[in-house]
């Protein structure tokens, strides 16, 4: 992966977060308080504007300003969640102009230790974990494969984490103030972790 | 979607310029979205500061001013305000003495609050923060994300306030927040779901004779759905819950806030309180002193909480010390 | 219907209780159903009354305390009160200087408050009365009952009891409460209608997409229906109804009122005002003063209104006077 | 007429306006503030206990103390209005323990006086007087007829001026608010007035 398919890859996610918003906030309106889709269009929206406002010479840039866009432009849980698995990804993979797809699947695992250390989910809690851990699994074991592989293999994995969701009780976030009343409904974070992964695969196919 | 807005992506950008211009004695700031008092910062003075997700006025804005809050920062419409904004805030406010952030513990809340945090740290300047989590109808186990901040805010951020103003230091303004916040307990209700302006719709739908019982301030769905029922049992009901959360012992000093959440007519509140007051008498806890009103809100929703704080003498003679903001005012 | 409330016909007594329990400093009657400051009558002051429907919330009862009403005695849910009930109100607070009714134009509310005023005559207190009509949506002429009383009446009763506090006439106090509605004029638009405890309907029944312009509050429909539009556009429609009706030269100082209706969030209330404010600054026209906020509600109702209040500097004085009512204070 | 019939009509009055409160209501609902026939409703409630908690001599007794009642019960407009037409008939009877048709004719006209001086309404204006003024025309052209066929008379006349109200833009009351968009409604008042009316003729039958 290089600065340009970085670039592409963030700029997938932004197409398909803002084309997604509406279903997103959706399933925040079940089970949060209907403002998921609203805070990561916002978020990626800026994330655009700033990329576009700078040349960047290695993924790990673009990934960091991606990071730190997020943090200061979408608030809520999601904002410093994907804020910070962006800035550690894009800290992993240091000064590099490419990396291979091994060193990516350790700098997507960096961003998951970032999420899992902030917001104190374990996967099950029917968080954006439950797709993020199956996905960097699933792309560490296909790493040999070549960075296309192994981004379908964690995209595939990202959709049945987020599937499995939907049983769950929640524990963490906002839906676990529902209790028992949070069975049943697919996770918003999940959702959109899907669709990260998603657009990486598209990106990097 | 039926709001007075222009834009729903403007709408807190919009609302806090008419703010800036109710309010001539805060500076608002549009750029950084942050409210600040007029004398901000004053040296020797510990800084407070709140904010959380904008929807829920007057909290915490409308309780800027001297002997409560220095600064808010209001985020997006229920979405908690990023750390660049609590970061210009606390700056803002820092006098040399520390600064306090009040947090509503919510996930998003909380996170960001830390995230801005660590970053007056790295600029020098030190924050302690008050966790507010008064909402019994949320179980505090390891399970959930832990009980909600609500109405018991507004009790942290005036005697938080009053203290800060007599030069107490960070740490001791932190306590007396903690204090309150350890002695409050608060329950809500709700007859219909709220209308945010991005979304239009409503987190939840109710049938015209049920109502969400354990709501929050952010339009979703509450613990459990109930029959609509008279006023005094649904009195009774939130009393029970806030009592056998925290039970009180008889000849227990409170401060109680009957608090509408935006959509309920002032009638209805006083016609509420006169229940509870009633309950809380028979249960023979005392009402040192109450507000009745719309002060810690969820948009339009319909909907009521109850709010009852144990105070000592202190947290008492803080609570009624002189106050000048938009939405609480008293002895000045 | 929705409301927290246990029987639709004892609303108004049972909130009587509740504001009785929240307002130690106040005597409540539920008997006579008035609500009376604690040190009336005061011996050669002028004793300050309104009254009207209930639903209007904080008005009128929100409003009594020094320096402001004397009493005020609410009647049924959007119903007048009675001649009785106005009459124990007047006696209650008469100290020998005669007493002041502020009434608002409605065909009932006139008709009682004459009633009582002449039985009051009859038992030797001398009632001046105050008759508030700033609704500008409604023509004033031979042809129409006259314009309503609304925002402006929160006005000329701080004002009026203000000077009434100074231990002015009983006509110089009345005179200026008439003052102050002579320079005042409101202007209202509602999204959606309130539910009459009642009744449990609505007035009206509004279209997605549309709102009712020239609203009262009293759930009746308006002047006409429009196509909904932004927040500014309808500020606009405001401002220009009430320049219309009362244009004022530049320089002009007032005190302006962007009111909530009972339905409508802070958040939005704010952004109207910052529209409000920008096209009056545009007109010439100077904000001396300005209250947000809901104080004169039309029960649940989503809207808000517009007053404007033309005042000369000793108008303005007796405006910021010290005030300790349950919905307005300062200055103490 | 004598106490006893006085009290019947009053009683018929109460019933009528018991079963038809939701009619005036939503009448109000259209072109004022909803409460018409929850504040009569209230008031003859209250009339009714005054009555039954008393004896009355002469049917003046009666209808002063309707009128006194309503006064002090109703409020909005219709309590003033309603309350001085049954005290200004009441007094005009003066202390006869009978009055003949006539003298309740007159009786009935004081009323209209009584609300026409304190309302300021005029026939046309689109209230209760437009039932109010016809009715008591016809009841005084038909009194030589005795009492039965003077109250029908009037009845009829009250039923026809209340009809004639729907197509009048309000002079007076709140529906004037509305301007020409109270044109098309039938007016409360009117409504019940003629129920007042009718009452009067089924008691006197
Ligand atoms: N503690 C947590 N750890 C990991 N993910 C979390 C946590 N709390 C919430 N989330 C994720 O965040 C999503 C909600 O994001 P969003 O709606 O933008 O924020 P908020 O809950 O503050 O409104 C949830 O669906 C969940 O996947
Ligand atoms: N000035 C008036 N003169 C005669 N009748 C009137 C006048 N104003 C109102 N009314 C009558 O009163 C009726 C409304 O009564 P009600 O709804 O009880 O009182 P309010 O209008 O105060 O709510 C109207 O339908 C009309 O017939
Ligand atoms: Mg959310
Ligand atoms: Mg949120
Ligand atoms: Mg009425
Ligand atoms: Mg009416």
């Amino acid at each position: 992966m290089d600065a340009a398919l970085a670039r592409a890859w963030v700029s997938a996610v932004a197409a398909s977060v803002a084309s997604q918003a509406e279903l997103l906030t959706q399933l925040d309106a079940a089970i949060g308080d209907s403002d998921h889709g609203v805070n990561l269009n916002r978020g990626f929206t800026a994330v655009l504007a700033a990329l576009d406002s700078a040349s960047f010479e290695t993924p790990g840039e673009v990934l960091v300003r991606t990071g730190t866009t997020l943090v200061s432009k979408v608030g809520g849980a999601s904002g410093p969640l994907y804020g910070s698995a962006f800035r550690a990804l894009g800290k992993a993979l240091g000064s590099s102009s490419t990396v291979d797809a091994a060193a990516f699947g350790a700098g997507l695992r960096a961003g998951l230790d970032a999420v899992r250390k902030l917001g104190g989910a374990a996967p099950g809690d029917k968080t954006m974990v439950d797709a993020y851990e199956p996905a960097v699994a699933a792309f560490e074991k296909a790493a040999g494969d070549g960075l296309a592989a192994a981004a379908r293999a964690a995209a595939d994995a990202a959709a049945e984490g987020m599937r499995a969701t939907t049983p769950l009780q929640a524990r963490k976030g906002r839906a676990s103030y529902l209790g028992e009343r949070s069975v049943g409904h697919q996770d918003p974070g999940a959702t959109s972790t899907w669709l990260v992964f998603e657009a990486l695969a598209a990106a990097a196919a | 979607m039926k709001k007075f807005v222009n834009d729903p992506e403007s709408v807190v950008r919009e609302a806090l310029a008419g703010i800036a211009a109710a309010h001539p004695e805060l500076r608002v700031d549009l750029e950084k979205q942050i409210i600040v008092r007029s004398d901000a910062p004053r040296n020797g003075k510990v800084g407070l500061v709140s904010g959380g997700g904008s929807g829920h006025e007057p909290l915490h804005g409308g309780f800027v001013g001297p002997g409560m809050l220095d600064a808010a920062c209001p985020g997006e419409v229920f979405t908690s305000p990023v750390p660049d904004q609590i970061l210009a805030a606390t700056q803002a406010v820092d006098g040399g003495a520390g600064v306090v952030h009040v947090v509503k513990n919510y996930t998003g809340d909380v996170m960001n609050f830390e995230m801005a945090a660590e970053l007056a740290g790295d600029e020098g300047v030190e924050v302690h923060t008050v966790l507010v989590d008064d909402d019994v109808a949320v179980e505090d186990s390891t399970w959930t994300a832990g009980r909600r901040g609500t109405g018991a805010t507004l009790i942290v951020e005036k005697v938080a306030g009053a203290l800060a103003e007599t030069g107490a230091s960070a740490a001791a303004v932190a306590a007396a927040g903690a204090r309150v916040n350890e002695g409050g307990a608060s329950f809500a209700g709700a007859l219909a779901a709220c209308t945010t302006p991005a979304v239009g719709g409503c987190g939840f739908d109710l049938p015209d004779d049920e109502m969400e019982v354990g709501v929050g301030i952010h339009g979703e769905p509450g613990r459990r759905r109930e029959k609509l029922r008279p006023a005094r049992d649904i009195a009774a009901l939130a009393v029970d819950a806030v009592l056998g959360a925290k039970p009180l012992s008889a000849g227990s000093e409170t401060i109680v806030l009957l608090n509408g959440l935006g959509g309920t007519p002032l009638i209805e509140l006083y016609l509420l309180y006169g229940e509870v007051a009633a309950l809380l008498d028979k249960a023979g806890v005392r009402i040192a002193r109450n507000l009745v009103g719309n002060y810690v809100t969820s948009l339009d929703m319909a909907g009521a909480s109850l709010t009852v704080c144990k105070v000592d003498a202190e947290l008492l003679r803080l609570w009624d010390t002189p106050v000048r903001t938009p939405a609480l005012r008293w002895g000045v």
